[in-house]
């Protein structure tokens, strides 16, 4: 009996030492960390609507797995739209974000956040030459890929070598847009 | 409630319900076990690495236990322990003297009669296979040093003329060079006998001094001489009790086989 | 037991990552680059020097049963503290080393060190004994990381090492890569040894 | 449709031997004898599936709700340590000739990276319980096939003639490399 006393004693004392000093340690690090994600936040809604955005100056619509809305307002009135999407790439997860007109007629600036695809190829997709094609792009209907130099706003260009990558971007901004504009009705009802 | 005490009671209580849960599988599901493999498990480092191939310290230590494995497998632990598995291993075996290995050659090149040159893989086991790697005597050294490569601890070294020579402060009398050479002339034996017939082959007496100027020749000198510490067998004289071969016959022995290390 | 060969053997001559292969995981994730290399030496050695001087101070009292839980729990706490504090203070560097910070609660040299050494040796031989794995450890995944970062991105530590003229050998910085290069520095660790053993 | 999305991708593309890098000592280590690879393997499956069911349960109903996710890694650690001793205990008095195949190789479970690796990666990606489930299964049974191609091939090496310094873990890991090239033709598999 005494044996098995020692050991929930030994083992439950040990964590509880460990959860208080956990518990302390993290009141230190909790404020900071929150800190990081709201500037990366900012910076990232910073990137792709080129306007500065203060604290207070845009508002979560939608947060969901997988999607998030934000409306950017300058003073009282709409400025743009920042749609931050995830979807499944060449290898893993891409989560990428981009600012929209706020009548959802052309995409303002485009950013990858997140990307494991295969370095030299696919992690291509994080140039400023592809990113720069994405400004002024038409928000209002499907866009498609092209091989060669696009003519119209819908098209996109792929990047040589990564067509996989190239599709996967492509796909989730418009799964992204779609949502978006649903999600824009749903909240104007 | 703060972040601290809640974080205390969370990981107060996991801990709880999972010790206790411990203790009562421990009291509940005991099982007896051979005393010697909780020994060895103690010793080892029971980093559970599967270095040593075993899946696990408390299985290699239940194969050392039953005698499956050698004692000097855990890469992790390094010589100690193997030293302190082999010690525990050995005294299991009640005498408590340490165990050496011997090599019973001196038929090196020189000495050796060798009628053809051998190209084919360098090992003593794939010479042996083809025929002796052309060396004259059947049962002598072939020096392709397989003992080398299978002592753990350095404890065995080829010298300049081809043949191992075995250092006795390293060598833990784990048996694995004995294993390894294909014509068994390698024996593990107490440290403190130290006088043997160097010398492992049954050839005729013409045959052996054909082939090696080291042989035993099965002149019968030495058994006539101190009949209790040695014995003639298959033109073979073997030492059997070391205090009783007396220094004339060591000075008789014709090819100096027959010395005290 | 002489204190200078237990800090020193853990340097070469019982290298954790190159002799007894241990704590691979991180030595292949994150060699990609020498920054995330010294992140994670930073952390792993942190967390060894911390865990081995509780681990050593309460072994006496700790029953067998929970020997290896009451172990990880200590080791835990030093990880989730270093994953906090990068998190907090290094979020480009907590964020390249992702899930591998956790990790190190289960990298084999922390635990392996606790269970082999810590739990059977005095306090200042643990640390002692833990500094030099550190270091080994170090020693190790500078080589991984440079070999990786020098053939596979063309820099060292983001300087610029080859001219514009070299082609980045991309497959280094892939998984494959970080196991062809950890399979061939062990070769050449062995031979090494073997060298110097011979003479 | 989703879950074999999961499922696939955390057997074969994202492999978490061969990509991720998890629990590689094992992976070394046991991986020289056919059938204590197929052993390990299913042991690390079965422990890799209720570890992680345990962690989703203790994340989403009491780090969550009392806002202590930062504990998440002594938690989980914790509970997997205990439940492997429980059920290293467990087997043993069961069925011995089942703890002679699966349970030896359980406490080598409680250091391998894979375990956590799957418990941290599936509350990373926000997954629900079934794909939780579903993930655990995939990276263990990944882990698996990983663990019993590398036995196959390192029998073989056995008769091969590899130099003397390279034998051991060096020619494992190399072996490793080119499998895990192979296991790259896996990607893009899901659009």
């Amino acid at each position: 009996m005494k044996e098995s006393l020692r050991i929930v004693i030994v083992l439950t004392v040990f964590s509880i030492l460990s959860g208080g000093i956990l518990g302390w340690f993290n009141k230190y690090t909790e404020k900071r960390v929150a800190l990081n994600n709201l500037t990366a936040l900012q910076e990232s809604l910073k990137a792709v609507t080129n306007m500065n955005p203060k604290i207070e100056a845009y508002e979560s619509v939608v947060k969901e797995k997988g999607f998030e809305l934000y409306k950017i307002f300058s003073g009282t009135e709409t400025v743009a739209y920042a749609i931050v999407a995830s979807g499944n790439g060449f290898q893993d997860k891409i989560k990428l974000i981009f600012g929209v007109k706020p009548d959802f007629s052309r995409i303002i600036d485009l950013r990858i956040l997140e990307q494991k695809e295969t370095p030299g190829m696919g992690a291509k997709i994080e140039t400023k030459k592809y990113l720069e094609q994405w400004k002024g792009k038409g928000a209002d209907s499907t866009l498609e890929l092209v091989k060669k130099k696009p003519n119209t706003k819908y098209q996109v260009e792929a990047i040589t070598g990564a067509t996989v990558s190239s599709t996967s971007v492509l796909n989730i901004v418009n799964r992204a847009l779609d949502r978006a504009r649903k999600a824009i009705k749903e909240a104007e009802k | 409630m703060s972040t601290p005490i809640l974080s205390i009671i969370t990981m107060g209580s996991i801990a709880a319900i999972f010790s206790l849960i411990i203790a009562i599988a421990y009291r509940k599901l005991k099982v007896k076990v051979d005393p010697r493999v909780e020994e060895i498990f103690s010793v080892l480092p029971g980093v559970n690495c599967g270095a040593c191939g075993y899946p696990g310290c408390q299985n290699y230590a239940e194969a050392v236990a039953s005698g499956a494995a050698p004692p000097n497998k855990c890469t992790v632990g390094g010589a100690e322990v193997a030293a302190l598995v082999a010690k525990i291993m050995g005294l299991e075996a009640g005498e408590v003297e340490r165990k050496v290995a011997r090599v019973l050659c001196i038929g090196d090149r020189e000495k050796s009669v060798w009628t053809a040159g051998y190209e084919g893989p360098q090992t003593c086991a794939a010479a042996n296979v083809a025929g002796g790697a052309g060396k004259a005597c059947s049962y002598g050294c072939l020096g392709f040093g397989d003992c080398v490569k299978a002592c753990p601890f350095d404890a065995i070294r080829m010298n300049d003329k081809g043949l191992p020579v075995v250092y006795e402060e390293k060598c833990t009398g784990c048996g694995l060079c004995a294993e390894a050479c294909p014509r068994d002339i390698i024996v593990i034996e107490p440290i403190e006998k130290r006088t043997y017939v160097f010398c492992s082959s049954h050839d005729s007496p013409k045959r052996s001094r054909e082939v090696c100027s080291v042989s035993c020749i099965a002149c019968g000198i030495c058994v006539r001489l101190s009949p209790e510490g040695l014995e003639m067998k298959d033109n073979l004289a073997i030492v059997t009790d070391p205090e009783k071969v007396s220094d004339q016959a060591i000075e008789k022995c014709p090819t100096k086989v027959l010395f005290k290390i | 037991m002489n204190l200078l060969k237990e800090f020193i053997k853990g340097w070469w001559k019982e290298n954790p990552v190159f002799v007894m292969v241990l704590g691979t995981c991180p030595t292949l994730a994150v060699t990609n680059s020498v920054k995330n290399a010294i992140g994670m030496i930073a952390a792993v050695a942190f967390v060894l020097l911390g865990s081995s001087f509780i681990v050593s101070l309460i072994r006496k009292i700790v029953p067998n049963q929970v020997r290896i839980a009451t172990f990880i729990v200590v080791i835990a706490t030093f990880v989730t503290m270093a994953d906090r504090y990068l998190a907090a203070f290094y979020p480009q560097l907590s964020k390249a080393l992702g899930p591998y910070v956790p990790l190190i609660v289960v990298n084999c040299i922390i635990l392996g060190r606790q269970e082999a050494f810590a739990s059977k040796n005095g306090v200042l031989a643990s640390v002692l004994d833990a500094l030099g794995m550190s270091i080994g450890f170090g020693i190790a995944l500078m080589l991984m990381g440079s070999v990786r970062e020098i053939l596979g991105s063309g820099t060292w530590l983001g300087m610029k090492v080859f001219g514009s003229w070299y082609i980045p050998w991309q497959v280094m910085i892939l998984p494959a890569g970080a196991f062809f290069v950890f399979g061939f520095l062990i070769w050449g660790f062995n031979s090494i040894n073997k060298a110097f053993a011979k003479r | 449709m989703e879950l074999l999305i999961v499922f696939i991708s955390a057997l074969l593309i994202n492999n978490f031997v061969l990509h991720y890098f998890l629990g590689i000592c094992p992976f070394i280590g046991v991986s020289n004898r056919l059938d204590s690879a197929i052993s390990m393997g299913m042991a690390v499956t079965f422990v890799m599936t209720i570890a992680s069911a345990v962690s989703w349960l203790i994340y989403y109903l009491i780090l969550v709700p009392f806002r202590v996710e930062f504990l998440e890694i002594v938690s989980f650690i914790l509970v997997i340590a205990s439940l492997v001793q429980v059920v290293e205990m467990f087997i043993k008095k069961a069925s011995p000739p089942l703890y002679q195949a699966l349970g030896i190789y359980l406490p080598l479970i409680t250091t391998n990276c894979a375990i956590l690796g799957v418990a941290l990666i599936s509350v990373l990606k926000e997954y629900s319980f079934i794909e939780t489930l579903v993930f655990s299964l995939g990276a263990g049974l990944g882990f698996a096939l990983a663990i019993t191609i590398m036995a196959g091939i390192r029998e073989e090496l056995e008769f091969a003639d590899v130099p003397e310094t390279l034998k051991g873990p060096g020619i494992t890991l190399i072996t490793a490399g080119i499998l895990a090239l192979a296991f790259m033709g896996f990607s893009g598999l899901i659009k």
